[in-house]
């Protein structure tokens, strides 16, 4: 028999951007371990994908038939924490595991009897990392400008204090609402004091549209921005172009970019190197980590199979990054510890992923030039 | 600052202005609130994306293209959709056109993705004068969207093609025989709206970045643009556009920019209380 | 029933102005309302049709206008078969039309209504400018205010809008549904009047009237719509108004 | 598959509720209401503010009571409005909701939303039941409600407020209260899509702003277009179309696997629009007429025919 | 004449720059048909809006039943039992035939949300109290045969006969009717005389715009002819019609 695993991605609305890589990853995965001769003594995986088309009513239904239909025992994927939080109830309700890209701390609240695992920072550990960048760069003064989202607001206060503890302030918090046709009076309000430094917390298509403003209002002020949006994958480039991104800093949680698993990772996405991949490498994980726990496990039922997850991925062990290799040691009865192409992959109690260092960029020419590494 | 926001607000309102004019016109004419103006401009920005970038014409040229994409869009969807759907009132019209507009917009969702995509044009760093901003593309908007009004505004009021069309709107019937086929008036009229939106789509195309979901954006605005200016009255859409655009931005002054949005509702709902119609509205007309 | 008047010989189909044979229409899915009616009309006469309310009287015009289509039949206008044509198309074979309701563009200012009587005549040419000032000077009021929206007038006043509107666009045959209704006694001669006129001129005309004196004073014959028939037809000079009481006690059957 | 199709078929009773609500105010009255989801989402925060606190039956008609209470304020405001206007200016008030429940996070939680909504007799579930408390709940209400505005249409009190929509100045020459009776379509209507949102917020026990998009408010056009504007029989049927169109093209995409992602996603809304305009277009009539008082009801032995 | 039952004093409308009515005044008395007559324009329709409400007037007042009643609005004018018919006759198009004279009666209890709801049985019998009176109305006026038809797929007279029994079946104290003769046949003509006579003789008064000279006559107790804006002459129909200035303006030679 088959092992279904369900994930629910966008494919449309306003995160729909970020959803077709991620299917592919994930698609990869599946190929690999039923090319490997599957798990469990032989079963294959099967991969069912529901669109959230951004909406978290939207969302529930198609987890429902993900649960009810095809009979998933994991349901991934979930970029945005609406939509995960939605579908959490439901999937902790069938006894099934839910993994998520997103980085709302709610997500992992509460009791989750150990079935919700989260392959992404959470958002409180984004804003330091972001208030490290403005610091390196000499930017004092900062003014946020934030798109109201839930993932994003709760970066802000944490941006707050360690930018006070690092000698700086924020003099100005701007909050747009996502979907305007324009962005002028909110970068007319963040930029027009001309402070040294704008935190932008925007997704790709706001952010193309609040960039191209900045540009032709011919504004000075350095920007640290999210990935998300000033790199998308490349995608804000291409929607921009380099004069319009010139000098943008973004940040990100990211792969290890320098780890053999991320580059092979690379390779079998059919990407140029260097390519950085910021949610796709989670979707791969998400798959991976199941497939080993189970393998693990020895079952398909949950309620066992996520008690293997930390087994697995948590130190100590055999460092492997290959699925199939991993799969191989487990049935041979050896302890490993894999390493993802999205993170370490290690996990706390709660089920958040930790020890995840943040990419820093600069786009130079039209190209992403890597600043640093903060951890 | 105030200034400045000022500018920006006029510069945002010419942007609605040519979507809310379109949609007044097919208002006032066919009677319906077209929803698809949104999905229709989305595809005039990605024809302009295809002229400009695919092909590497200059940006008029891809505007051309574009203005012909919409036109021939409007009259498909007519010709498809609401062309059968004419009998059945103005609310059943406006439906069928929530539907042409996820068809629309998912065309383009198919054939670009998902992904913000631009034009091949260089952005300009601002003309400064007096401490205000100005910028290069934001002229050759203010230009473009001027020329069309003007045009338009001939074309309806002062032109017997003008007079079919509200002939057209008063009564179908009485107008067939006076020798005015329904027909022939309606596709000039979406030929019309789908080469002025278009054109407005490449226009917020330069604005902003292309994305399937742009139109829909701009969809609460322009229908706020249109009714502010009254229904069926192009000279109101203008009006009613420019005022939107600029008490969005100027609300920045006072308001957190978070709620920019209800701002042209106050001024819709306070306006609506006193005048019934909409500025230039049509008042009532005895039955 | 009193005496029932003779019936009039056809004049033969080629030199009638107006011909219609086995003409049935209705609406929608409905049974029929205009039940198989055949007319010739010679030219430059006027004949009246009455009948009781909803004997299809207004049905019938709007099929020979072409705002209905014809489920069975032929209408000829001087000599050409118009039965398929659009209601735009008939214009262009001399039809004009002043329907019972809806006669004016509400929403269109006086001028513009008179504008559009001539503008879109599909190749013929409205009347001269003599003639022209003849209409308008029949109807003082309306040139008087060419700004007002034509829906802000009074009943009587869009009557004779309506009515200038179709003179205006010089037809060769004229059907008019109920011209007199709402007009002043002394418009209604006047009205009458201008319609004799305009017979002297060339014009064929198929009056609908409910004010049947007024109607039989200028028309040359008469018939009697029934229950979506033509039941009776004669010469105007042989019908007196009392003899029709008869034929009406149907009501509306 | 038995709990997906309790989703679907909750998912159709929320819709189903705001169809019969949008039914009385536009179907009936006359009054385009395209703020729908504005007033869902307040009765749905309303049961999320007030249930751990006042139960669920308390939290529930506070919702209703609320919507109607802003139904009518709202009506007061704008009931002299021509129909497009009137559309516009609700359109803005459920964009003025929605932007409130998105900023003013001390209150609604912003854009993280509330979670852990108690449901109705939560604690009296069986295990294994699911949702099947919820079901009950959600069909008991749709058949109230169905049940009032079935009492409402065929009364005259619908007749009047059908004489409203036709032509307001003749009903008011004829002594009918145009305004009073606008408001009080408005508030009724306002408080069963209150209803509609509680129990939209008792299925989801998680809401956030952008739950409540325009989206529900074309939703309930559609239904009560397809179904047959002003009948209440037809409506249901209407939402349930429109919910089947939604979720059938879900399984459309498992028979297609090569395309990406993006673009089967296309493909599924396209076809629900699609199926949309057939609806509309090949069903004329809406699937069931407008009940009407006829001769007959009064007077068994006539004959006329119609 | 018996007492006045409505007063105009000094009436006055102006549209842009017409003077629809120009200083008005005139009487109607109580229990009499009174006839309002004139030429294409001179104002009797927007008279009879001034007084249900339908337009504002600008200066001027009316007195009802010794009521100021200056502008009041139209459910209020018709809730004092002052109703009327249109010119351009309104149907209320989704209503049947029969529908529409159900709505007409006042007081309905299933009119209001609580009485719709709670009280069936009452609503129930005064709908079938008001439908036997309907129903003898619409056979008077020929309708009968097409009680379920849709109002909107009447002919012209037809609608303008229900516009008329929808007024009459309203029980108001003052009825107007606007043009009810236009477009009726002369024998439908003979029944609407007929009913006014009826209702006159129950009690209720009448005014009444027509151009028909023989319905007016018929029918009329006291005539006022507008020209204007303004009375022009009032006295009975012969007298009325004799004077030179009526002739000139309104009859013509022809009549
Ligand atoms: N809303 C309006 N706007 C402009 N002019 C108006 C309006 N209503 C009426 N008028 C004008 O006021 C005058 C009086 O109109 P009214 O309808 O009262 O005439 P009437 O006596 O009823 O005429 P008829 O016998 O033709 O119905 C007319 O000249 C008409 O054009
Ligand atoms: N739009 C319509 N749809 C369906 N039936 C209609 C429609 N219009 C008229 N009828 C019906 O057709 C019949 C004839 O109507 P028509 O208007 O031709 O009568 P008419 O002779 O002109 O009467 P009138 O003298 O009252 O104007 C009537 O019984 C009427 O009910
Ligand atoms: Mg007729
Ligand atoms: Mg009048």
């Amino acid at each position: 028999a088959d092992v279904p695993l369900g994930m629910v991605l966008p494919f449309s609305g306003a995160t729909g951007p970020y959803g077709p890589d991620m299917k592919k990853a994930a698609e990869l995965v599946v190929q690999q371990v039923n090319g490997g001769g599957g798990i469990l003594g032989g079963r294959k995986l099967k991969l069912f994908i529901e669109d959230s088309e951004s909406n978290p009513t939207i969302g529930v239904t198609g987890t429902k038939k993900l649960l009810e239909v095809n009979k998933v025992e994991l349901v991934g994927g979930f970029w945005g924490s609406p939509i995960a939080l939605a579908s959490k109830p439901i999937i902790l309700a069938a006894n099934k595991v839910q993994m998520v890209s997103c980085a709302a701390n709610a997500v992992t609240d509460g009791d989750n009897r150990g079935l919700v695992w989260r392959f992404q920072a959470k958002s409180t550990s984004w804003g330091p990392a972001g208030a490290k960048v403005m610091a390196s760069i000499g930017a004092k003064k900062v003014v946020v400008l934030a798109q109201q989202n839930p993932f994003v607001v709760a970066m802000i206060e944490p941006f707050k204090a360690e930018m006070a503890k690092l000698g700086g302030s924020v003099t100005d918090v701007v909050m747009y609402n996502p979907d305007q046709p324009s962005y002028r009076a909110e970068v007319e309000k963040a930029f027009g004091s001309d402070p040294e430094g704008v935190f932008c917390l925007s997704l790709l298509t706001d952010f193309a549209s609040i960039a191209k403003e900045v540009y032709r209002g011919g504004f000075k002020s350095k920007i640290v921005a999210l990935s998300i949006g000033a790199d998308a994958e490349g995608k804000f480039l291409q929607a921009v172009g380099p004069e319009v991104g010139e000098g943008i800093y973004h940040l990100q949680p990211a792969p290890p970019l320098e780890s053999p698993a991320y580059k092979t990772f690379v390779t079998e996405m059919g990407a140029p190197a260097g390519t950085v991949f910021l949610f796709a490498g989670n979707a791969h994980d998400q798959i991976c980590v199941t497939a080993l726990a189970m393998e693990h496990a020895k079952s398909q039922d949950p309620l066992v199979w996520s008690k293997s997850i930390p087994l697995v991925c948590n130190p100590p062990g055999e460092e492997v990054a290959d699925v199939v290799k991993g799969l191989e040691m487990i049935r041979a009865g050896k302890k490993i510890k894999f390493v993802g192409a999205g993170a370490s992959c290690d996990f706390d109690a709660k089920g958040d992923q930790i020890n995840r260092s943040f990419l820093v960029q600069v786009i130079k020419g039209g190209k992403n030039v890597t600043v640093g590494v903060i951890s | 600052m105030a200034a400045q926001l000022l500018l920006n607000g006029l510069v945002t309102g010419l942007l609605l202005a040519l979507p809310a004019l379109a949609l007044t016109l097919i208002f006032g004419i066919l009677k319906f609130a077209n929803f698809a103006v949104g999905s229709m401009l989305t595809l005039g920005a990605y024809a302009g994306y295809v002229g400009n970038v695919v092909l590497g014409w200059p940006l008029a040229a891809a505007a051309a293209l574009a203005a012909a994409t919409g036109a021939l869009a409007c009259l498909l969807s007519d010709a498809l959709v609401f062309e059968r759907l004419r009998e059945r009132g103005s609310i059943t019209l406006l439906v069928a056109s929530m539907g042409v507009s996820l068809v629309i917009e998912n065309i383009c969702r198919f054939t670009f993705g998902n992904a913000a995509l631009s034009f091949d044009i260089a952005p300009a760093r601002p003309i400064r004068w007096q401490g205000i901003r100005i910028n290069h593309e934001q002229i050759v908007t203010a230009a473009a969207v001027v020329v069309i009004l003007i045009l338009l505004h001939i074309l309806l009021t002062a032109s017997p093609l003008g007079r079919a069309m509200r002939a057209v709107a008063d009564n179908p019937a009485l107008a067939a025989v006076r020798g005015i086929e329904r027909r022939t008036v309606a596709r000039i009229t979406w030929a019309l709206t789908g080469a002025v939106l278009g054109g407005a789509g490449v226009l917020a195309g330069l604005d902003r970045a292309i994305d399937p979901l742009m139109g829909w954006n701009y969809q609460i605005p322009i229908f706020a643009a249109a009714i502010l200016g009254g229904l069926g009255s192009p000279v109101g859409a203008v009006a009613g556009a420019l005022m939107i655009g600029v008490a969005e931005e100027m609300s920045a002054l006072i308001l957190p920019t978070n709620y920019r949005q209800v701002v042209s509702f106050a001024v819709i709902l306070v306006l609506l209380l006193f005048r019934t119609n909409g500025l230039f509205g049509a008042k009532a007309v005895r039955k | 029933m009193t005496s029932e008047p003779h019936l009039l010989p056809e004049p033969a189909p080629a030199d009638a102005a107006l011909h219609v044979t086995g003409l049935r229409s209705g609406y929608g899915r409905g049974g029929d309302i205009v039940c198989g009616i055949d007319l010739a009309q010679r030219p430059e006469s006027i004949i009246a049709v009455i009948g009781p309310n909803g004997s299809g009287k207004s049905t019938f015009v709007k099929t020979i206008a072409g705002l209905l289509p014809a489920r069975a039949g032929r209408v000829r206008v001087t000599g050409r078969d118009v039965t398929g044509l659009s209601p735009a198309n008939r214009v262009a074979a001399g039809l004009a039309y002043v329907p019972q309701e809806a006669n004016v563009f509400g929403t269109l200012t006086i001028r513009e209504n008179l504008k559009l009587a001539t503008e879109f005549l599909r190749g013929r040419a409205g009347v001269g400018p003599e003639q022209r000032a003849r209409v308008l000077a029949l109807f003082p009021e309306l040139a008087a205010r060419p700004g007002t929206l034509a829906g802000n007038l009074s009943g009587g006043q869009r009557q004779m809008l309506a009515f200038a509107c179709a003179l205006l666009a010089n037809p060769e045959v004229l059907l008019l549904d109920e011209p007199s209704a709402g007009l002043s006694p002394k418009i209604v001669s006047e009205t009458m009047e201008a319609i004799a006129r305009v017979r002297a001129a060339g014009v064929t005309v198929l009056l609908v009237e409910q004010n049947v004196s007024a109607a039989l004073r200028i028309a040359d014959e008469v018939v009697v719509l029934v229950a979506g028939a033509l039941r009776l037809r004669a010469p105007a000079g042989d019908v007196k108004p009392a003899d029709l009481a008869g034929l009406f006690f149907g009501r509306a059957a | 598959m038995m709990s997906y199709l309790v989703t679907i078929v909750i998912f159709v009773s929320i819709a189903g509720l705001v169809g019969l609500a949008l039914n009385l105010q536009w179907g009936l009255a006359g009054l385009v209401n395209f703020g729908v989801s504005g007033f869902v989402a307040l009765g749905a925060y309303m049961v999320a503010l007030t249930a751990p606190h006042l139960g669920w039956l308390a939290a529930t008609l506070t919702a209703a009571l609320l919507c109607a209470a802003v139904s009518m304020a709202l009506s007061l405001l704008t009931i002299r409005l021509e129909e497009n206007y009137l559309a516009i200016v609700t359109i803005g008030f459920a964009e003025i909701v929605r932007i409130l429940l998105l900023n003013e996070s001390w209150l609604t939680g912003g854009a993280l939303g509330i979670a852990d909504i108690p449901r109705p007799f939560a604690s009296l579930t069986p295990a294994g039941w699911g949702d099947g408390i919820i079901l009950v709940f959600a069909l008991v209400l749709v058949a109230l409600v169905y049940g009032l505005m079935e009492g409402l249409v065929r009364s005259p009190f619908g007749r009047v407020l059908r004489a409203v929509r036709d032509d307001a100045t003749v009903a008011a020459a004829l002594g009918k209260p145009v305004l009073a009776l606008r408001v009080r379509a408005f508030a009724v209507g306002g408080a069963v899509m209150g209803l509609a949102g509680a129990l939209h917020a008792f299925f989801m026990t998680y809401i956030d702003p952008s739950q409540f998009t325009p989206i529900i408010t074309a939703y309930a056009f559609m239904a009560v277009i397809a179904g047959g504007r002003g009948s209440n029989l037809g409506l249901l049927l209407g939402a349930g179309s429109i919910m089947l169109l939604l979720e059938a093209t879900r399984f459309l995409k498992d028979l297609v696997p090569s395309i990406d992602g993006t673009q089967l996603s296309a493909m599924r809304l396209a076809l629900i629009g699609i199926g949309i305009i057939l609806l509309l277009i090949l069903r004329p009539q809406g699937l069931v007429a407008e009940p009407r008082r006829t001769v007959r009801d009064v007077f068994p032995d006539a004959t006329g025919e119609s | 004449m018996s007492a006045a039952f409505l007063e105009v004093e000094g009436l006055t409308k102006h549209y842009g720059g017409v003077a629809a009515l120009d200083g008005c005044t005139l009487s109607l008395a109580k229990g009499e048909v009174t006839g309002l007559i004139g030429p294409n324009g001179a104002g009797k329709t927007t008279l009879l809006n001034a007084l249900t409400g339908l337009a504002k007037p600008d200066a001027g007042r009316v007195t009802f039943d010794g009521a100021d009643v200056t502008g009041l609005p139209a459910h209020r004018m018709a809730a004092r039992g002052v109703v009327r018919s249109f010119q351009i006759v309104r149907e209320l198009a989704s209503l049947t035939v029969f529908e529409t004279l159900l709505l007409a009666p006042p007081h309905q209890i299933g009119e209001t949300l609580t009485g719709a709801m709670a009280r069936r049985r009452r609503w129930w019998a005064q709908e079938h109290a008001n439908a036997g009176k309907a129903r003898t109305l619409l056979e008077r006026i020929g309708l009968w045969r097409l009680a379920d038809q849709p109002s909107a797929r009447l002919s012209g007279g037809q609608k303008k006969l229900l516009e008329v029994a929808r007024a009459l079946l309203l029980e108001p104290k003052l009825i107007l009717l606007d043009e009810p003769g236009a477009g009726v046949s002369p024998p439908l003509r003979e029944e609407i005389i007929a009913l006014v006579r009826e209702l006159k003789g129950e009690g209720l008064s009448f005014g009444i715009v027509e151009h028909d000279m023989h319905l007016v006559g018929e029918i009329c107790d006291h005539v006022h002819v507008l020209a204007e804006g303004r009375t022009l002459v009032s006295g009975t129909f012969a007298e009325a019609t004799a004077d030179p200035r009526v002739v000139d303006a309104y009859l013509g030679l022809a009549a």
